[in-house]
């Protein structure tokens, strides 16, 4: 019962959406899964958001090292999920769009989770630098070519590209850094991302079929009787 | 900055400008010096210049003179070379997510020919490419151009669905696909259209945009079988591919902001009455092109610090 | 603002995952109906002369092939006043009867259109149809349609072809496995990513720091989610065995449910169910950044001396790898998200490329069996090297000689290696 | 905590309670609530300002930040899931009485009786709390591991290595007219033949070589050694290049982001 019928489980549902798509009465099994995979994924929410507050709870009461923002996070979350799951704030009724312009919900969303996500997302302009900074170093051949690859497409996109290389004339014009760029996307670049996604395909329909036929089955338990 | 702004302000921005590119400059050069001495780079620093190299030209709008591609000088050039009167159709193949980037091309565009007495037919394979139309409209043609009138100077037929369909029609016949403008100004009595019956009767096109149906369309059902001269503006995710239709499919291209720029500051040379015109593009690759410019910086001192690093490994 | 489109594109929903997935699938037939979506109403009626116009005519309709037997596939000559120059027909409208009832208009088309695909039909309805060219101020009608009901079929056979190349592999992979399975001992080359996680896992032993674990921002309908859990699986049983402390935010609640299940598990297998807990592996939030944020403080104030950073990764894998390289850890990192690897390249001491993580859970367990599917995989690279080995050369001689019989040899197997719906 | 410690966070309180007044007075007689207004930009910039801290260091603000944004957006995910996916797609299929109390519409289906398979093994799921029925939470993973594996094996099958293998099918002569005509016209123009020829050639050989990297069953030595590692040249370039192109769009972002700062929060004219 404990091994066996995951196993089962597993391998019926695997084989069945596979040779479901090769037969047409069966084409909408996939978008159903897909659904049925969304509808548990919201019942894990409870495992989820219980968890989650659980572990501040927890910070809370041994007074653990930073408690006090945990307090930040329970408040923000029982807050969030009244204007959200009990529409609180919400002009319309219960049909209204949890969305709708106005409710408390939409506000929060615009004046507190954009501005906190877009910014955690613009830092990345700042690592970036510090990324190029340390790893484009010329180490070893490889990373040359990482580091003449990454230099020459960085050149190519400001005007000093342009301007650095507009001297060669047109019978030579690949060695303009904009064309050398441009060239470099389109075919080195295309060529290591082609082979890069041929490999992918391959590695998930093998990976696929040892989870189908249960070769692989750490997820259960490892090959020791539970 | 518009043409309001006090001469106190101007010069602040001027100011700020320069000092902010000699700390730039200045800090940048001090480390270089430091890695020669073998001094690493702590992290913060970097932050820090880059936060000073997007911040300061956006504060102190700097322009950076682009000079422009060859492959984004042939469009400008080519509307240059027009006589004035050529017929140009811009075709506004996007949505407003793309217009960030592409609206300043359209923008542009739409000034360079409308400076020259070009007359322009505006259409659409975007239903939203109409909203776009009418920003080109607020930005360009009522404040820069108010003595040009709709029906004489330029037309816009709008949308028709059909995708590709719709250009399988007008590369031999305008009317059937568009019998009236948006106005709903019968086709024989716009102005714009006298002289014109198909798209081989254009002097050039120039779709702008990314998705589809786009820029390949145009190339595939018009370009090449009406033998019509077609350029380009597109996101620069998507120019990359268009490139192997360059020379020969198409006579130029823009892509992404970076194309823009080159434009607007093509016209500008050309045309100093638009000095004061907004160029978004531009102001754009501001901070940009120093951003850019201070990562290579960096990737430059890295490598210094590792050669004299080795250097001084071999030497013990 | 701009950022409602990027939590959009950068934040993957299974939903809209699995929608874009859908769409691709079914791009052939939405561009065809795409083309039937109707324009605004025709011109202005003039009050002159009737323009006459010939109908349209031999309207066919026929089932369509390969589907659950919900569409057909109506194709008709157009009007001969339908002329690419000086025409005057102004587009087609179509009609449809449903059993015998009144006729009613399903879509218009623009000039020049000779088929249309109905869509979303039942296999007990019978059909009829009727084509309209209309001018600016007159309509002729094709004759009626033969009845027809749609018909369902039970194997789609479109894609023979990928069931074909899907049967080779899964073949050659099941065939590896078996051989190995009876003792035949097999090559697999090192990867030295993965030689590295014994010694990065001992590394944070002897600090007497923790290992952190992320699993990507992915959901389990992601096989990149799988692989990741399955190395986890292999890295939780060196930790058990080691006694080192082991630490897993996680953004999605299932991920969270089955990385408990599978550290468990390697606890138990290791003979010290009593050291596991469940607070090994927390849920933080869903939302890509919200994520990032916490790990990102998880990462400074805990100083953990070794992070794996494996499964599907978007935006943030650059702010994670770069953070964790601050503080001095060492970093596994791999994705098969070719937009993110480079991140990864850049910041972290060893990255798994696209195939190797699919790999790295057979590769870690050292089980022959596993090891064979590695070696199955080979095969399908043969064979993906020798398409395209073929179509090179044959595209290459096409292109320089008109030969026609290259030209069909080419077409097809550019047709083997095309899946179209 | 330490005096200066303090003294920093009060003086930012100031700030931000100073920004808040100078906002609402700025929004009044422009906007009905000024008063909120001028707190919600005046938030929005205090919450950009404390992420961006964490770059120093960790802090106490960029910890506000971050467990406000943890706290709002696990609930925020946890309301669109109810809504869209229980509200929207789940009960429409179960119970018409259901939907008529959520005022959605009601999809009548002969096969709705199949929605109660997520239903259970959601419940299933569930059993991870009891400390004796943990392990049928399995037979869910189970549902999903199976579902996750069989979709994904035909997708990636289809679209990362079939047509990835047929887009490959690049002609190695391009334009040809002879191999005196290639001669006579040979330049190093970005348009010219040679380079068109010279992309095909590198896209061909590059696929190729990247194969031959990831060949696990083979030992990488004499020519297939030497493949491989040209294979693994063109990876390098892959990355160096997409990190290169990749640059401009990080850019972008943060040039949003601080001309936020200036304009909508501070009002400068830029």
């Amino acid at each position: 019962m404990k091994r066996g019928v995951p196993l089962i489980i597993t391998f019926v549902v695997g084989t069945v959406l596979i040779f479901s798509v090769f037969i047409p009465p069966m084409e909408n099994l996939g978008e159903n899964f897909t659904l049925f995979f969304d509808i548990i994924a919201v019942f894990a929410f409870f495992l989820g958001g219980g968890n989650l507050l659980r572990v501040h709870l927890t910070k809370l009461s041994r007074r653990k090292r930073d408690w006090e923002y945990s307090i930040v996070t329970i408040v923000g979350f029982f807050f969030m999920l009244a204007c959200g799951l009990f529409k609180i704030g919400n002009p319309g009724d219960i049909s209204a769009s949890l969305t709708a312009e106005g409710s408390w919900f939409q506000t929060i969303y615009e004046s507190m989770f954009v501005p906190l996500g877009s910014t955690m997302y613009a830092l990345l302009a700042f690592f970036v630098a510090s990324a190029s900074y340390r790893a484009f170093r010329a180490k070893n051949r490889e990373a040359t070519i990482l580091l003449l690859a990454a230099f020459i497409i960085l050149l190519g996109r400001t005007p000093l590209g342009t301007f650095v290389t507009s001297w060669i004339p047109d019978s030579f014009s690949i060695m303009q850094i904009p064309n050398l760029a441009i060239w470099i996307m389109n075919s080195p670049n295309l060529a290591g991302q082609r082979a890069i996604m041929i490999g992918i395909g391959l590695g998930v329909v093998s990976m696929s079929l040892r989870l189908i036929l249960g070769i692989e089955r750490t997820y259960l338990g490892g090959d020791d009787k539970l | 900055m518009n043409a309001f702004t006090p001469p106190l302000a101007l010069a602040l921005v001027d100011i700020g400008r320069v000092i902010s590119l000699v700390l730039i400059a200045g800090g940048l050069l001090w480390l270089l010096i430091r890695a020669i001495k073998l001094k690493e780079v702590e992290r913060r620093v970097i932050f820090l210049f880059i936060f000073i190299s997007v911040a300061a030209p956006i504060l102190f709008p700097t322009v950076f003179k682009e000079k422009a591609t060859p492959i984004v000088k042939a469009v400008f050039d080519k509307i240059e070379s027009l006589p004035p009167g050529s017929k140009v159709l811009l075709s506004y193949d996007f949505d407003p997510a793309m217009a960030p980037e592409v609206q300043p091309m359209a923008d542009a565009f739409s000034r360079h020919c409308l400076v020259k007495g070009h007359k322009i037919v505006y259409m659409c394979l975007f239903a939203t490419g109409q909203g776009q139309f009418t920003r080109t409209m607020e930005n360009v043609i009522r404040p820069e151009f108010p003595e040009k009138i709709d029906g004489v100077d330029y037309v816009n037929i709008g949308y028709k669905a059909g995708n590709e369909g719709v250009l399988n029609v007008i590369i031999s016949d305008f009317k059937k696909m568009f019998p009236t403008d948006v106005n709903g100004v019968p086709y024989d009595s716009v102005e714009v259209f006298k002289g014109i019956r198909s798209c081989k009767d254009l002097d050039l096109i120039i779709s702008i945009g990314g998705g589809r149906p786009g820029i390949k369309e145009w190339v595939l059902f018009v370009g090449d079988p009406g033998d019509v001269p077609i350029a380009t503006g597109v996101a620069a995710v998507v120019a990359p591919q268009l490139y192997p239709y360059y020379p020969k499919q198409l006579l130029g291209l823009l892509g992404g902001i970076k194309g823009a720029a080159e434009y607007e500051s093509e016209l500008v040379i050309h045309y100093p009455r638009f000095k004061d015109s907004p160029t978004p593009a531009l102001l754009m690759m501001g901070p940009q092109t120093l951003a850019h410019i201070v990562i290579m910086a960096f990737i430059i001192i890295g490598n210094v610090l590792f050669i004299q690093g080795r250097r001084k490994e071999g030497k013990q | 603002m701009s950022f409602k489109k990027n939590t959009l594109t950068v934040t993957p929903s299974a939903f809209s995952f699995s929608l874009l997935i859908i769409i691709f699938m079914t791009a052939a037939a939405s561009v065809v109906s795409a083309s039937a979506v109707s324009g605004p109403a025709g011109p202005p009626e003039a009050d002159t002369v009737e323009i006459v116009i010939a109908s349209p005519t031999s309207p066919v309709v026929s089932d369509f092939k390969y589907d659950d037997g919900n569409s057909l596939i109506l194709t008709w000559v157009p009007s001969i006043d339908d002329l690419p120059v000086g025409g005057k027909v102004l587009g087609y409208h179509v009609y449809r009867s449903d059993n015998g009832g009144e006729a009613k208009k399903i879509a218009e088309l623009i000039p020049g259109s000779n088929y249309f695909k109905d869509d979303d039909l039942y296999g007990d309805t019978t059909y009829v149809y009727h084509v309209v060219a209309r001018s600016a101020n007159s309509r002729a009608a094709s004759i009626n349609t033969e009845a027809i009901q749609p018909r369902r079929e039970w194997v789609n056979l479109n894609l023979k072809y990928l069931f074909l190349i899907a049967l080779i592999i899964a073949a050659s992979v099941i065939y590896f496995i078996e051989t190995a399975k009876r003792g035949k001992k097999l090559f697999v080359r090192k990867i030295a990513g993965l030689e590295a996680v014994d010694e990065a896992i001992g590394r944070a032993t002897e600090m007497g720091r923790s290992i952190l674990f992320i699993p990507g921002i992915n959901d389990m309908d992601d096989v990149q989610t799988l692989a990741a859990i399955t190395i986890l699986g292999r890295v939780s049983r060196v930790v058990a065995d080691y006694d080192t402390k082991i630490r897993m935010p996680v953004a999605r609640s299932l991920v969270m449910t089955a990385a408990r299940e599978t550290i468990k598990a390697s606890y138990m297998a290791a003979g010290r169910p009593d050291a596991y807990n469940d607070d090994m592996v927390n849920y933080i939030t869903d939302e890509q950044f919200g994520y990032v944020a916490a790990v990102d403080g998880i990462m400074v104030r805990e100083k953990p001396a070794t992070i794996f950073l494996l499964g599907g990764f978007f935006a943030e894998s650059l702010i994670l790898a770069e953070t964790g390289n601050s503080v001095g850890a060492i970093q596994i990192a791999g994705t098969a998200r070719p937009a993110q690897l480079p991140f990864f390249i850049a910041a972290c001491d060893f990255t798994l490329i696209g195939e190797e993580l699919f790999a790295a859970s057979a590769y870690l367990s050292g089980e022959p069996k596993q090891l064979g599917s590695l070696k199955g995989q080979d095969i399908g690279k043969g064979i993906a090297m020798l398409a395209i080995l073929l179509g090179v050369l044959l595209s290459t001689i096409a292109a320089v000689g008109d030969t026609e019989t290259i030209t069909e040899i080419l077409k097809f197997i550019t047709k083997v290696f095309t899946v179209t719906n | 905590m330490k005096r200066s410690t303090l003294i920093l966070m009060g003086l930012v309180v100031i700030v931000f309670a100073l920004s808040w007044i100078f906002k609402a007075i700025s929004f009044h007689g422009v906007e009905e609530h000024y008063v909120l207004q001028g707190f919600l930009v005046t938030l929005a910039a205090f919450l950009t300002l404390s992420i961006m801290s964490f770059l120093y260091r960790d802090n106490p603000f960029y910890k506000f930040a971050e467990h406000l944004f943890v706290g709002i957006s696990a609930a925020f995910w946890m309301s669109m899931g109810f809504w869209s996916t229980i509200v929207g797609n789940l009960i429409p299929r179960l119970s018409e009485g259901l939907s008529n109390f959520f005022k959605v519409h009601y999809i009548p289906g002969d096969y709705n009786i199949f929605f109660y398979i997520p239903v259970i093994l959601g419940i299933l799921l569930l059993m991870r709390l009891s400390r004796n029925y943990g392990w049928i939470s399995r037979w869910s993973l189970a549902f999903i591991v199976g579902t996750t594996a069989g979709l994904n094996f035909i997708r990636y099958l289809r679209s990362d290595f079939i047509n990835q293998v047929s887009a490959t099918y690049v002609p190695l002569l391009v334009d040809w007219q002879g191999i005196g005509h290639f001669f006579s016209n040979l330049s190093l123009s970005a348009s010219g033949q040679f380079i068109m020829m010279l992309a095909n050639w590198v896209i061909f050989l590059g696929v190729m070589c990247g194969i031959i990297y990831f060949f696990f069953s083979k030992e990488h030595t004499g020519m297939f050694g030497r493949a491989s590692r040209v294979g693994i040249w063109i990876l390098m370039i892959t990355f160096g290049a997409s990190f290169g192109y990749t640059v401009m769009g990080r850019i972008s972002l943060l040039v949003g982001r601080i001309t936020f700062l200036f304009r909508d929060w501070m009002g400068l004219n830029i």
